[in-house]
């Protein structure tokens, strides 16, 4: 088994545990945190696909090198905006949950619109 | 002569690999908050110091050497800050209690 | 199975092992130290995969500034954990780890069963670094070959920052972001914040000059000075300036600015939009690297402080 | 090692910097407007908007004459090194119905976000996302990059989640965090597929990969998380949970925006996806499987549509269903070798997507306008707006004319196209399901006007008439989408010969009744009412069978209510997601 395939698999594994974690926890801060968890899974792989792309006395093809900076930037600020969103939440109401719990229609308050 | 600095490198390493073992035994195992600081602060800078001395015959120039001992100094002026606060505000949850 | 192999190994079960641990304790806070910890670990797996300007861009990120964004929410938000006891049930969480792993059964079959020898872009990067006569392949990638996705990645960072202001309350409009540190002046976080960004912006500028030949560039430099000026307001040492200010409003807009009028330059007097000429294609992008350093630091540090609070009185 | 074989079309064509303009443009709008500040956006943005127009119409001009696809390689680097940007007939169509749209949005929201001396941050923040918006789609319309897309991608996201919760208010708040969270999570699933694309084949070009692509495990996850990931942003049924909330949350303008333009910019990756990308992969499986989603779809967003309280919502589900009815195209798409063919169902399928961006901005920009009159918009109290804001009204009956597919708009022409498909194909089911789907939306528009022209229970006196210009904005807009069947659209799209040869006359006129009354007999079932109107009453042996059918529709309607909300709960919307992308996959696998 080669380098590239270990990391490989660790990526398809923390593409998994993103997955679950963005499922099964309800606080919307354990949520971001998985998302993270997951991009970085994915980052991973454009990581080990550009390994086993090592050419040219290159170590690791620079395009998905260049995509994965991209996406880390992108990443960080989706999670800067998110919780920005979850601060100001809570803020408001003092509570974190994204449950809806009632349909909106019956939640909605005379002010809606 | 390079005979000489792989066997340097290589037993400072380990001492240095010793003592980052010791301080995360020493974390997992001691009772409370400053024992435990007591335990990486100590072994973290004095491990990372041998790592680092144990790395310079390896390192091909007079750059990569300065590189090599300004991470040292920086982690210790981070590690020493960062467990300063932690401590803090560990005696302050103490005293609050 | 050489010793090389053993370590990769050991450190993919150790970084999974922190994985597991970030999904499954049950602290938010836990979790975030957790997460920190394993941002570091994956940055070591950069450096074994070769891919020495990611880890930069992952150890400056997924360790360091994403964790004090973390960190801070999970400091402001530790009232509010009582609040959510809505837990999933048996069978959300049964067909959760089903499909999920599921999901990472299929990925890791696909990757296993990807054909040697893989595809690659690696010479044709390098053959045509005399384009820009930069000897980063990672740089010239993303400044030349693929510079509209750079351009357009620094329009969505100013995006966020945009997406994060709209959030103020209204009588906030203008004011300062986040609120307003205060620590000992004679305490050691002072000492540090007066100590380490000297160092940290030499250290700063130096990764990002070094980014044309070597690993580095204006990313990871700009995390490095955003760091330094996030841990001066930290101290107390200075306040974030109040959004409304028109010199930050250029410092945010620089970065893709220049890239815009540069890539314009290239449509009006060049072959195409964003096509540098191969004579004058070094200083262009370090012009616009250097603009874009400083909107790098200036709206990392924005994010890390979040909406307006206060109004400038 | 695979030699990288140079593009088919990798040259620049002459009139190809129009579509790097028509993306800096808006861009640099965002630039200057941000640097510009809080009192001169309004200026910025609507000095804007012209050229991009005049850019986008140019683009639509140039394109007959120039024998093929408008290219243009970005910094002359020729793919799979370089990107580059491609406008076909779908691209340009798609431009100018969005300038159009973002016009008219904007001729809109000049008086809601005028800027003033004080409270200055939502006006700032909605005109800089509004040309974000724009320059996102366009980014989308032309890249012909799959990395460069995802980041168009996330553009959209980024400026259309703050347009959700610019009014600050707790639950807008908690809509925009969901969609967030959502979006981000499709997003990174589409990413995902990208990766793996790239390893395998070594480019992200679009029409290099379609010469590359073979039937491969790792294309096959790929075109898996892929669709599911898009689908998760486009909110197709059951992956919808943020989008009620969040389009009904928003402010009229932004609301236009989001309903109308931003989930087609997802819609339209899937489609180039699956036509341009891999027109061979999906085959009869998968593409049944997506239009049974898109019925769904059109099924569940009508009947909780027609259950709603509040105007907005019900809009809001009536997009959901709308939705539903773009992926009706797919099988009827799919060629005798197995192979998607863009040929009259593609062009059904985006005439929809246009007609629905107009006409669906419009509504929303005229409930907007009730809204804003009576301070509220709950459908029980609208007895007598069509009173008092008679163009608000006509602008939303012409818009729910131009949606339930009736003469002359372009929700007609694709209806007749995709009804002749389904008949050539031999798939009737897909035939009933479109006529439903234009019964289902004649059902809430006439239950909405129902309302709105009934006599007053109390009279109504707005604080101040609906501004002229608002009023005129809406109802172009919808008169626009009522009159795209008009358009001759033989120079772009392959139109079947003989499709709806007469759109005004007797035969075209006496299919309209259809939706109208089939839809009128749906509401009655199905709607909220709040007693049998009185001056029924005579009829009352009539009302009663009427009362008893009315009774199980409405027991109907409250079980599918209830699925819905089981399903726009967060863990069981991204179990149908994951379980979605495990069925794509193996639809795709029967096909191999």
């Amino acid at each position: 088994m080669s380098g590239p395939t270990v990391f490989g698999l660790c990526a398809a594994v923390a593409v998994g545990l993103g997955l679950y974690g963005l499922i099964t926890n309800p606080h919307p801060l354990r949520k971001i945190i998985a998302f993270n968890l997951l991009g970085s899974g994915v980052f991973l792989l454009f990581g080990v696909l550009g390994r086993r792309g090592a050419a040219a006395s290159v170590g690791n093809d620079p395009v998905p090198q260049a995509l994965v900076i991209t996406g880390v930037v992108v990443a960080f600020s989706a999670t800067a905006l998110a919780i920005a969103l979850l601060l100001r939440l809570f803020q408001k109401t003092g509570s974190t949950t994204l449950s809806s719990g009632a349909p909106p229609n019956v939640s909605s308050d005379p002010s809606g619109g | 002569m390079s005979l000489a600095r792989d066997i340097i490198t290589i037993a400072a390493v380990s001492a240095g690999a010793f003592f980052f073992l010791a301080g995360t035994v020493g974390l997992l195992r001691f009772p409370d908050t400053l024992t435990r600081l007591h335990a990486l602060t100590k072994a973290d800078n004095l491990g990372l110091g041998l790592v680092v001395l144990g790395l310079l015959p390896q390192a091909g120039s007079l750059r990569d050497g300065l590189k090599l001992v300004s991470i040292w100094l920086l982690v210790l002026l981070a590690g020493a800050t960062v467990s300063q606060l932690i401590a803090r505000t560990a005696r302050q949850g103490e005293t609050a209690k | 199975m050489n010793i090389a192999t053993i370590f990769e190994i050991v450190l993919a079960a150790v970084v999974l092992g922190l994985g597991i641990w970030t999904i499954a304790v049950r602290e938010t806070y836990s979790a975030t130290v957790g997460f920190v910890a394993y941002g570091l670990l994956v940055a070591l797996i950069w450096v074994r995969l070769d891919a020495v300007d990611v880890a930069l861009t992952e150890a400056a990120i997924g360790g360091g500034l994403g964790g004090v964004l973390l960190l801070g929410a999970a400091a402001r938000l530790r009232d509010g954990e009582r609040t959510v006891a809505e837990t999933p049930g048996m069978v959300t969480r049964v067909s959760a780890v089903a499909l999920s792993a599921l999901t990472t059964a299929a990925l890791a079959g696909a990757i296993v069963f990807l054909p040697d020898p893989a595809p690659t872009l690696a010479p044709t990067v390098v053959g045509h670094a005399w384009a820009t006569s930069l000897a980063n392949p990672v740089t010239n990638v993303l400044m030349a070959f693929r510079a509209m996705d750079t351009m357009l990645e620094k329009v969505v960072l100013l995006l966020s920052i945009i997406g994060v202001w709209s959030l103020a309350p209204d009588n906030a409009w203008g004011g300062h972001p986040g609120p307003r540190h205060r620590a000992d002046p004679d305490g050691i976080l002072v000492f540090l914040a007066r100590l380490l960004p000297p160092i940290g912006i030499v250290v700063g500028i130096y990764i990002f000059w070094t980014g044309a030949n070597h690993p580095g560039g204006a990313f990871q430099g700009g995390a490095i000075l955003a760091s330094m000026w996030v841990l001066a307001i930290m101290a107390g040492l200075t306040d974030t300036p109040p959004v409304a200010r028109r010199w930050l409003r250029f410092v945010l807009v620089a970065g893709p600015g220049l890239f815009l009028l540069v890539g314009l330059g290239g449509l009006w007097f060049g072959t195409a939009f964003l096509a540098y000429p191969p004579a004058l294609a070094k200083p262009l992008i370090l012009g616009i690297e250097v603009a874009m350093i400083l909107t790098i630091a200036a709206t990392l540090g924005l994010l890390l402080a979040g909406a307006p609070e206060r109004s400038v009185k | 090692m695979q030699p990288p074989a140079p593009a088919l079309d990798a040259m620049t064509t002459t009139a190809g910097f129009l579509l790097v303009l028509s993306i800096v443009i808006p861009v640099a709008g965002v630039l200057l407007a941000f640097i510009a500040g809080d009192r001169y956006v309004r200026l910025i943005a609507c000095a804007i908007i012209p050229f991009g127009l005049a850019i986008a119409v140019a683009i639509l001009v140039a394109l007959p004459a120039s024998n093929g696809p408008l290219v243009y390689l970005l910094g002359a680097w020729p793919p799979p090194l370089g990107i580059a940007l491609r406008a076909d007939a779908l691209s340009a169509v798609m431009l100018v119905v969005t300038a159009v749209v973002i016009s008219s949005v904007a001729a809109f929201a000049a008086t809601d976000f005028s800027p003033a001396a004080t409270e200055t941050r939502a006006p700032f923040a909605f005109w800089i996302l509004l040309l974000a918006i724009w320059g996102a789609l366009n980014t989308i319309f032309l890249g012909r990059d799959l990395f460069t897309l995802y980041v168009a991608l996330e553009l959209l996201t980024f400026a259309a989640v703050p347009l959700v919760s610019l009014e600050g208010r707790s639950e807008t708040l908690q809509a925009a965090l969901r969609y967030l969270l959502f979006a981000l999570l499709g997003s990174v699933l589409y990413l995902l597929g990208t990766a793996l694309l790239y390893g395998r084949y070594g480019t992200l070009d679009i029409v290099l990969l379609s010469h590359r692509i073979g039937t491969e495990p790792a294309v096959l996850v790929a075109a898996a998380l892929m669709t599911t990931g898009l689908l998760a942003k486009t909110a197709l049924f059951p992956l919808h949970l943020w989008l009620p909330p969040a389009h009904a949350g928003a402010p009229a303008a932004a609301s236009a925006i989001l309903s109308g333009l931003v989930v087609k910019g997802s819609f339209f990756i899937i489609v180039r996806l699956w036509f341009n990308v891999m027109p061979g992969l999906p085959g009869f499986a998968a593409t049944q499987l997506l239009a049974a989603l898109g019925g769904a779809a059109i099924v569940v967003g009508s009947v909780v549509a027609l259950r709603q309280e509040r105007l907005k919502l019900l809009i809001a589900y009536s997009t959901l269903a709308q939705i539903g009815y773009l992926f009706l195209m797919f099988p009827l798409a799919l060629g005798g070798t197995g192979q998607l063919e863009s040929g009259g169902a593609l062009a059904g399928g985006l005439l929809q997507a246009v007609s629905h961006a107009s006409a669906k901005a419009a509504m929303f920009m005229s409930a907007g306008l009730i809204y804003a009159r009576l301070g509220q918009d709950r459908i029980m109290a609208l007895g007598g707006v069509g009173r008092v804001l008679p163009i608000s009204v006509l602008a939303f009956a012409l818009s729910g004319v131009a949606l339930m597919g009736l003469p002359p708009g372009g929700a007609y022409l694709a209806k007749e196209i995709l009804l002749q498909a389904a008949a050539e194909k031999g798939q009737w089911w897909w035939a009933v399901v479109l006529q439903a789907g234009g019964i289902f939306t004649g059902a809430y528009v006439v239950l909405v006007l129902a309302h709105a022209l009934a006599p007053a229970n109390e009279p109504i006196t707005p604080d101040s008439p609906a501004p002229r210009i608002q009023e005129l904005s809406a109802l172009a807009l919808a008169l626009c989408s009522l009159s795209l069947g008009l358009v001759p659209w033989e120079a772009y799209l392959s139109i079947p010969h003989g499709v709806a040869p007469d759109k005004l006359g007797p035969e075209a006129l006496s299919k309209a009744l259809l939706p109208i009354l089939g839809g009128a007999v749906v509401a009655i079932l199905l709607g909220r009412w709040e007693c049998p109107p009185g001056r029924l009453s005579r009829w009352k042996a009539l009302m009663v069978i009427v009362g008893q059918v009315r009774r199980a529709g409405l027991t109907l309607g409250a079980i599918v209510e209830g699925c819905d909300n089981v399903l726009r709960q967060w863990p069981a919307a991204c179990i149908s997601l994951l379980m979605l992308a495990a069925l794509f996959g193996a639809s795709m696998l029967l096909s191999f």
